[in-house]
């Protein structure tokens, strides 16, 4: 598998180049590695219909316990062949439908990559790998729904989606490693075997906020589900594939693998019903306002997926059953309607159902496979989505608690899914109409054939539900509830309750759609509502976020070094404070005043000469005084060296004080005088902050100083400094010999300086000379 | 060996340097120097890597006085470990410039400053003497000052300003850290003053204090909150080549440092110095990501971002555990070798658009598609999309953030790398993807500057083979980096390593 | 002594900062080379004070003899007094270029780099 | 600032200021002083020089080498031809004044050359101990005394490094800022 993985990588960075070479035949190499991986996992079938699992291992990151596991068992391998079923007629598809496109080579670059790591995802049996083909997703989703990049509807909508998805995502790992650390392990197989011990954990309740939000987002739950009818930007293939049959559902792939792990709790049910119900019933009802062929479809889609986690929420073996046949059934006709969209998209230059009538004529294997899909979507008796519907009402009669509320979000999303029905797959095609909307062209088999497929698969599930889906089905429902399951499809249960709901259902449906162009006048009025909604909030967050960001910037970065430096201090006294604060040792001043008296006369001289001169220097407003003033405290620094036995110190404070005035006079002329610009309420504030600042400066210093100095560096130079070291002048020992080092890395700065005054003169860039 | 393999991190550069001083006047020459420093860099550091990895810490004493009274040179994995990476970095930064960079700017020192840039940052990362580490961080930080001012531009000259003032500062505090250490434990050796640390006899209260001026003159240099504000004055200011150089490299040494001195001297009184950290972790993570947010130039965008990923790196930090520390490095290393190579690609698109700001920039993605991989590849590691490199950092520091029960900060990175994302994906949009618009000439391409075009892309590639094989084949480096956080948090280690010939 | 020259340097530091403050280039130098001074002088104070004796072995000994002043700080104070004038030296060019280049002496008048730029303008 | 006094004081003086600082140089390691107080006095020393006379005089007279230079003949290999030359400025050089097939040429020794020199010299000073299998800048000092000089040793060379640097650095400031 991993090779496939890996063949598959490989591939999707080859494609633009195949695009160079093979021109409009790039499709092929691709839809045969999809069927390729589709026939490397029916090989699997018999195993796993025999009740076996498969698992293999490789070896990644084993320090972090993040390997690449791959589990197949009958939920794996079912979402699997999807993937890759899917894959191969999307990828014949696209070839088609992007014909001559100049990005074709990166679209199937990114079109391969997602399905990969689809397929990561849902083989993964390792939670973190199975996180990181997760956020390959995503990635690949939005580079993918930017795909007419110079559109900014487009790069708006992947921008979107990828920020929904990705603090899903980010949510989604952090869920993931709270579970990781509740249930001792990364490994899945491991976990499922782990659940009471999760369940038990006081992390349960944080981890499953975090992973909810992280397939809700996935799965355009309510209120995240915005992203999902935006990201209809990008081409039909990639709504097809991505945002119906596989990428969306990972979100119920992961509730429905975890749910042995999570599942169970009241927690988990309400939240995963209750968020569920609202999308399913929210995504109906919007789809009602919506003459966008697409726009539509997409809210349908959030409409099933709601009920998809619905089910998975119920969490009894009849509801999951019900589950997985509506996924078969969902993926089967949805990406049939989507591909019929993108063709009557492709041939008519519109998707605005108001302009759309009588195109059965011209395209009657489009229609046909429209109306194949669309009875399967109705629920209609020999298609596979009329098992589906039926397991579904089924579902909601056994439910344990809120059954009657079920039964009632079944029955209107049903109503509404019959009424979409109508509209697409008759009133699209066969209704008649006297003004037929012209098709600009024929379409090529690349077109019509991936979704007749989909629809005679639908229909021929239908009709053997026993062969085709049930064998499958049960070992996938069998890895979700964890104990031997055996359920039976069939395609007629007989009159009951059950069927008379969806008569009930389909008659409801017709109604509707015969009211339909009247129940649409409600669009602006709900647009106006929808408008405040969570699209909106995302705008507003977007939009805040960057008012917000800028204020806080320029308020923080305002660009005055004055600001910059009073804020570094009075970091720097809050630490220092903090440091102190209650710290043990603190000044013992009292009992040091005898030190008051150590002072000698020229000493005090010293000290006394330089307060004045301080103070002289800050009021001065001549320049040369304040230079003349300089030299004279660095000399008199120097004097203390000599006084406290440093002549080397003092002798190079002294040249080095001469040359600084040297370099101030020379550049002396070239500034300005002094200008006041501090105003007098700044002045203060610096004076106190300055004065606070230099006081404890001195706190410090007194208090470092209480202690005696226990040097042992100072006894091991004054003993070997000439046995050793050969010289007198223990010093100059330290700087040549035991710490030449520091003197290397010294003179090497003045070296620097050097280079850097020469360059900063002489070279001088206008404008013109840039780099 | 050992001997010779610890200096030749500084002695490579420094001679390189002075001979590239010595060939002042002829610009070949000097680049030919160049290049062989370079790679006679790259090559020592990974013998010493290789070694390290083998025998664990080795140390020598320079002059050859025993321990705590010479200047020891130590290198552990750590140390080794940033070396290395920016030894890589100083490869690709150096085959950038050859073509990259004005021929004025190199007849003004510019391969020597490059290379005793280097020397300050092996200094650094090798001592064992935190007077010695004062001494190279001026090494480093008047190189940079040179070469932020280098050109004489308006707004570099703004910036420079703005950075030797904040940076002197810094200096003067460090200085100041290193005499109350002195005073308070009378040694200057990073081994020997945490054996004194540990002893009964020092001061807590005192040496957190001296610990505080190094967190400020370190958090200057790491520019952290609130202390950042010279990078977004400066970094966007000097040519390509030099601002990827310092962007890339040199606040990660100030996390070095960081990192060094608080696992192995100033270990007292953690219950007050960890929840400081995390606070400053936090809030580097919000502001710099928010900075970056509110930025409409490529470069600034970039710069910012640099604040907002040292907030990981503190928080690896203040986490404390072996693995946060792993977590840390491997935040350090992705991140030198990430937002260099953001830089640089920011470069080759200046280099043909002549601009950095993003309205004037666009369609890329249609006529450099390998450029547009390249960023994508550099922006989504940097975001921490798996399975790139910022991914494994990110990881390590959620689950042990987790593991200690720190939700907040991680709640906080999670958040942060979402913005992350958002503004990666602001320069994607707008410099690749958007049409470019139409106001702004259309650039005239010559065969020379389309040669050159190439040329630029090769440290590119370079270093995003480096990313790559950093996030696919993570698990050899994730093992070093545990490793080395192992030897940060054993520090007895590092102290027998260095203080063996005294006992 | 040992008393009244923290004291100084406090004033050292504290007058530094304020000329630092101000936003003139001119007075930004000053403070710069005060601040230097300070902290050199921070670190020789440090240890404790020795009147009269240096680190210098007689010529007649082989070691030194109590009491001789503490070797370690003046060879610190060494390095770091070069180090700061290099730095200072520069800084003082530095101010000049900028002062020629962007004819203010007004340190407020520095923010172009730090301001947001408009996406339109 | 060419006032006359100076100029004429300073001719005088700065064989002095070189000699004294050269003093400085070698007592250091006795004595207060040592390489880098002995370079700034050397460079003080040029200053003063260079005040009085402008920084080109100052160049032309400390800081340039006079060379004969004679064209390549053909077929004459690059080594050979820098022998020659070499021979002609070294051995030879007396009477090659007047020689019509040599061209005098003035080699200006930039400020920059003393630094890196410097740079190397403190650089190298270590590299011995490396060499004889010790740590890096471990000291080597000879067995004898010189006069004047005292005791040479690797520690001598380093400061002898930085001696040159400091002087180095000091005049190309020096000369920069005098240029402007």
């Amino acid at each position: 598998m991993v090779i496939l993985i890996l063949a598959g990588i490989l591939l999707a960075f080859a494609a633009p180049q195949l695009y160079h070479w093979l021109g409009k035949y790039t499709y092929l190499p691709f839809t045969l590695f999809a069927a390729a991986v589709f026939v490397y996992l029916s090989t699997y079938v018999p195993g796993i219909l025999q009740g076996h699992t498969y698992s293999y291992g490789y070896t990644w990151t084993p320090s972090l316990n993040i390997n690449i596991d791959f589990y197949f068992d009958g939920l794996s391998l079912l979402f699997s062949l999807l993937i890759s079923g899917f894959g191969v007629l999307i990828m014949l598809y696209a070839g088609g439908y992007l014909k001559g496109d100049p990005l074709l080579g990166r679209f199937y670059l990114y079109l391969t990559l997602f399905m990969v790591a689809m397929l990561g995802v849902v083989l993964s049996a390792n939670i973190f790998s199975l996180f990181i083909f997760w956020e390959l997703t995503s990635v690949s989703s939005y580079l993918l729904i930017g795909y007419k990049n110079e559109k900014k509807e487009a790069r708006d909508a992947a921008l979107q989606a990828l920020l929904v998805t990705g603090s899903g995502g980010l949510a989604l790992m952090a869920g993931l490693l709270l579970l990781g650390i509740a249930g001792g392990s990364y490994s899945l197989t491991e976990l499922l075997t782990r659940g009471d011990l999760v369940r038990a954990s006081e992390l349960y309740i944080p981890a499953l906020v975090l992973v909810l939000a992280g397939a809700f987002t996935k799965s355009a739950q309510f209120p995240f589900h915005f992203w999902l009818p935006n990201a209809m930007e990008a081409p039909t293939p990639v709504s097809a594939f991505l945002h119906s049959a596989t990428m969306v559902k990972a979100g119920i792939y992961l509730l429905a693998r975890l749910s042995p792990v999570m599942g169970g709790t009241e927690a988990w049910q309400y939240s995963l019903m209750a968020a569920g119900g609202i999308t399913a019933v929210f995504g109906v009802f919007m789809a009602m306002q919506h003459t966008d062929l697409k726009a539509l479809l997409a809210y349908t889609t959030i409409s099933a997926l709601g009920l998809l986690v619905t089910l998975t929420g119920i969490g009894a073996a009849p509801a999951l059953q019900a589950m997985l046949v509506f996924l078969l059934a969902h993926a089967l006709y949805k990406g049939t309607l989507f591909l019929v969209a993108g063709n009557v998209d492709h041939a008519t230059g519109t998707r605005d159902l108001n302009q759309l009538q009588g195109l059965g004529k011209k395209m009657w294997r489009t229609g046909a496979a429209a109306t194949m899909a669309a009875l399967s979507m109705a629920g209609v008796l020999p298609f596979f989505g009329f098992i589906g519907k039926e397991l579904l009402y089924q579902a909601a009669l056994e439910a344990e608690v809120f059954g009657f509320l079920l039964l009632a979000v079944f029955f209107i999303t049903g109503m509404v899914f019959v009424t979409v029905a109508f509209v697409l797959g008759y009133g699209l095609f066969w209704k008649k109409s006297e003004n037929t909307t012209p098709v600009q062209h024929h379409l090529p088999p690349s077109l019509y054939l991936p979704p007749l497929v989909l629809a005679t698969a639908g229909l021929a599930f239908g009709l053997l539900p026993g062969i085709m889906a049930t064998p499958l089905l049960q070992r996938a429902a069998q890895a979700v509830l964890v104990e031997e399951q055996s359920f039976k499809l069939v395609l007629w249960h007989g009159f009951n309750l059950v069927l008379g709901l969806s008569l009930l259902t389909l008659v409801a449906g017709y109604v509707v759609f015969l009211y339909s162009i009247r129940l649409r006048s409600f669009a602006p009025f709900i647009d106006k509502v929808h408008r405040f909604g969570p699209n909106y909030l995302y705008k507003l967050s977007i939009v805040g976020l960057l008012y917000g960001a800028t204020r806080i910037t320029a308020v923080i970065q305002n660009g005055y070094l004055r600001n910059y430096i009073l804020v570094i201090i009075l970091t720097l006294m809050t630490l220092v404070t903090m440091a102190l604060w209650n710290g043990e040792p603190a000044l013992e001043f009292g009992s040091r005043m005898y030190q008051l008296r150590d002072v000698r006369i020229h000493e005090l001289i010293l000290v006394l000469l330089i307060f004045p001169a301080l103070a002289f220097l800050l009021l001065t407003g001549s320049r040369l005084t304040s230079i003349a003033i300089m030299g004279m405290i660095g000399y008199t620094a120097a004097l203390f060296y000599i006084l406290f036995g440093a002549p080397d110190v003092a002798a190079t404070q002294l040249l080095i004080e001469t040359l600084t005035v040297v370099l101030f006079v020379l550049i002396l002329h070239k500034l300005p005088a002094f200008r006041k610009l501090v105003t007098s309420y700044q002045r203060i504030r610096y004076i106190i902050v300055s004065a606070v600042f230099g006081g404890m400066m001195t706190y410090v210093m007194l208090l470092v100083k209480q202690f005696p100095i226990k040097s042992e560096l100072k006894r091991y130079y004054g003993e070997n400094g000439y046995l050793l070291g050969k010289g007198h002048n223990i010093v100059n020992v330290i700087l040549v010999d035991f710490r030449a080092l520091d003197t290397l890395g010294e003179i090497t700065v003045l070296a620097v300086a050097a280079i850097g005054i020469f360059a900063v003169l002489k070279l001088q860039l206008g404008k013109g000379d840039n780099s | 060996m050992i001997q010779l393999l610890l200096v030749l991190p500084l002695l490579v550069p420094l001679y390189g340097a002075i001979l590239c001083l010595f060939c002042w006047r002829k610009l070949q020459v000097q680049m030919a120097i160049g290049v062989v420093t370079q790679l006679g860099l790259l090559t020592s550091s990974i013998f010493l890597l290789q070694v390290v990895n083998k025998q664990g810490i080795v140390t020598t004493q320079v002059g050859n006085w025993p321990a705590p009274f010479g200047i020891t040179l130590v290198a552990d994995l750590f140390s080794c470990l940033m070396l290395v990476v920016s030894a890589v970095v100083g490869v690709s930064v150096f085959l950038f410039s050859l073509r990259g960079l004005d021929v004025k700017r190199m007849d003004f020192g510019y391969y020597p400053l490059l290379l005793l840039l280097q020397l300050g940052v092996s200094g650094v990362c090798l001592t064992g003497d935190i007077f010695n580490l004062f001494v190279w961080f001026e090494v480093l930080l008047i190189c940079c000052f040179v070469l932020i001012a280098l050109g004489g531009k308006k707004n570099q000259l703004e910036g420079a300003i703005k950075y030797v003032t904040i940076n002197f500062l810094a200096s003067g505090f460090l200085l100041t850290g290193t005499g109350i250490v002195y005073g308070l434990l009378g040694s200057l050796n990073l081994a020997e003053l945490a054996l004194l640390v540990r002893s009964a006899e020092a001061h807590p209260s005192l040496v957190t204090l001296a610990a505080m001026f190094f967190l400020v003159a370190l958090g200057i240099k790491a520019a952290i909150f609130p202390l950042f504000f010279w990078l977004p004055a400066s970094y966007h200011t000097p040519p390509i080549p030099i601002s990827a150089f310092i962007a890339g490299l040199i606040t990660k040494v100030g996390v070095y440092a960081l990192v060094r001195l608080f696992t192995l001297v100033f270990v007292l009184e953690l219950e007050l110095m960890l929840p400081i950290l995390t606070y400053v972790a936090g809030f580097t993570m919000v502001i710099g990501v928010l900075g970056a947010a509110s930025q409409v130039d490529f470069r600034r965008i970039l710069a910012f971002h640099i604040i907002s990923q040292i907030g990981y790196m503190i928080m690896g930090l203040a986490l404390y555990t072996p693995l946060a520390l792993a977590g840390c490095i491997y935040f350090v290393v992705h991140n030198i070798l990430v937002k260099t190579n953001l830089f640089l690609i920011s470069g080759v698109v200046a280099h043909r658009h002549r601009t950095f700001a993003l309205r004037k920039l666009g369609g890329i993605y249609l006529k450099q598609p390998t450029l547009a991989l390249l960023f994508i590849i550099s922006a989504f590691s940097l975001a921490g999309i798996p399975p790139l490199s910022g991914f494994w950092g990110k990881f390590m520091l959620a689950k042990a953030g987790f593991e200690t029960g720190s939700y907040g900060i991680v709640a906080t990175s999670l958040g942060v790398s979402l913005l992350t994302i958002f503004s990666m994906t602001k320069i994607w949009n707008e410099v690749f993807w958007k049409k470019k618009p139409e106001t702004t000439e259309d650039e005239i391409e010559t065969k020379v500057e389309k040669y050159e075009n190439r040329l630029l892309h090769l440290p590119v590639v370079f270093l995003v083979l480096f990313i790559l094989v950093l996030g696919l084949g993570a698990e050899s480096f994730i093992q070093f980096t545990l490793k080395a956080a192992d030897q940060l948090l054993n520090t007895d280690i590092y102290i027998n390593a260095v203080l063996k010939d005294v006992k | 002594m040992n008393l009244i020259i923290p004291v100084l340097i406090g004033a050292f530091f504290g007058v530094g900062l304020y000329l630092i403050l101000h936003r003139h280039f001119f007075k930004l130098i000053l403070g710069l080379i005060l601040f230097g001074l300070a902290t050199n002088m921070f670190i020789f104070v440090i240890v404790d004070l020795s009147r009269g004796s240096t680190a210098i072995i007689k010529r007649e000994n082989e070691v030194a003899v109590e009491p001789f002043a503490d070797p370690v700080p003046q060879a610190l104070l060494l390095t770091a007094i070069v180090i700061g004038f290099a730095i200072q030296a520069f800084a003082i060019v530095l101010i000049k270029r900028v002062f020629q280049a962007i004819g203010t002496n007004d340190l407020d008048d520095l923010d172009k780099t730090d301001r947001i730029d408009q996406y339109y303008k | 600032m060419k006032t006359l006094i100076l100029a004429v004081a300073i001719r005088i003086l700065l064989p002095l200021f070189i000699l004294f600082s050269l003093y400085i140089l070698l007592r250091g390691h006795n004595h207060p002083g040592g390489g880098f107080i002995g370079g700034l006095i050397c460079a003080i020393g040029f200053i003063f020089h260079t005040m009085a006379h402008g920084p080109g005089h100052t160049i032309a007279s400390f800081f340039c080498i006079c060379i004969y230079v004679q064209p390549r003949q053909t077929g004459q290999n690059k080594l050979s031809h820098l022998l020659r030359l070499l021979s002609a400025n070294v051995v030879n050089r007396k009477k090659l004044k007047g020689n019509a097939t040599y061209t005098l040429k003035l080699l200006q020794v930039d400020p920059l050359f003393i630094i890196a020199s410097g740079l190397f010299f403190a650089a190298s000073s270590g590299v011995a101990g490396l060499l004889l299998q010790q740590p890096y800048m471990t000291a080597y000092w000879a067995d004898f005394y010189l006069p004047v000089f005292g005791k040479p040793g690797t520690p001598i060379l380093f400061d002898f490094g930085v001696y040159l640097l400091v002087l180095g650095v000091i005049l190309k400031i020096t000369f920069v800022m005098a240029e402007e």
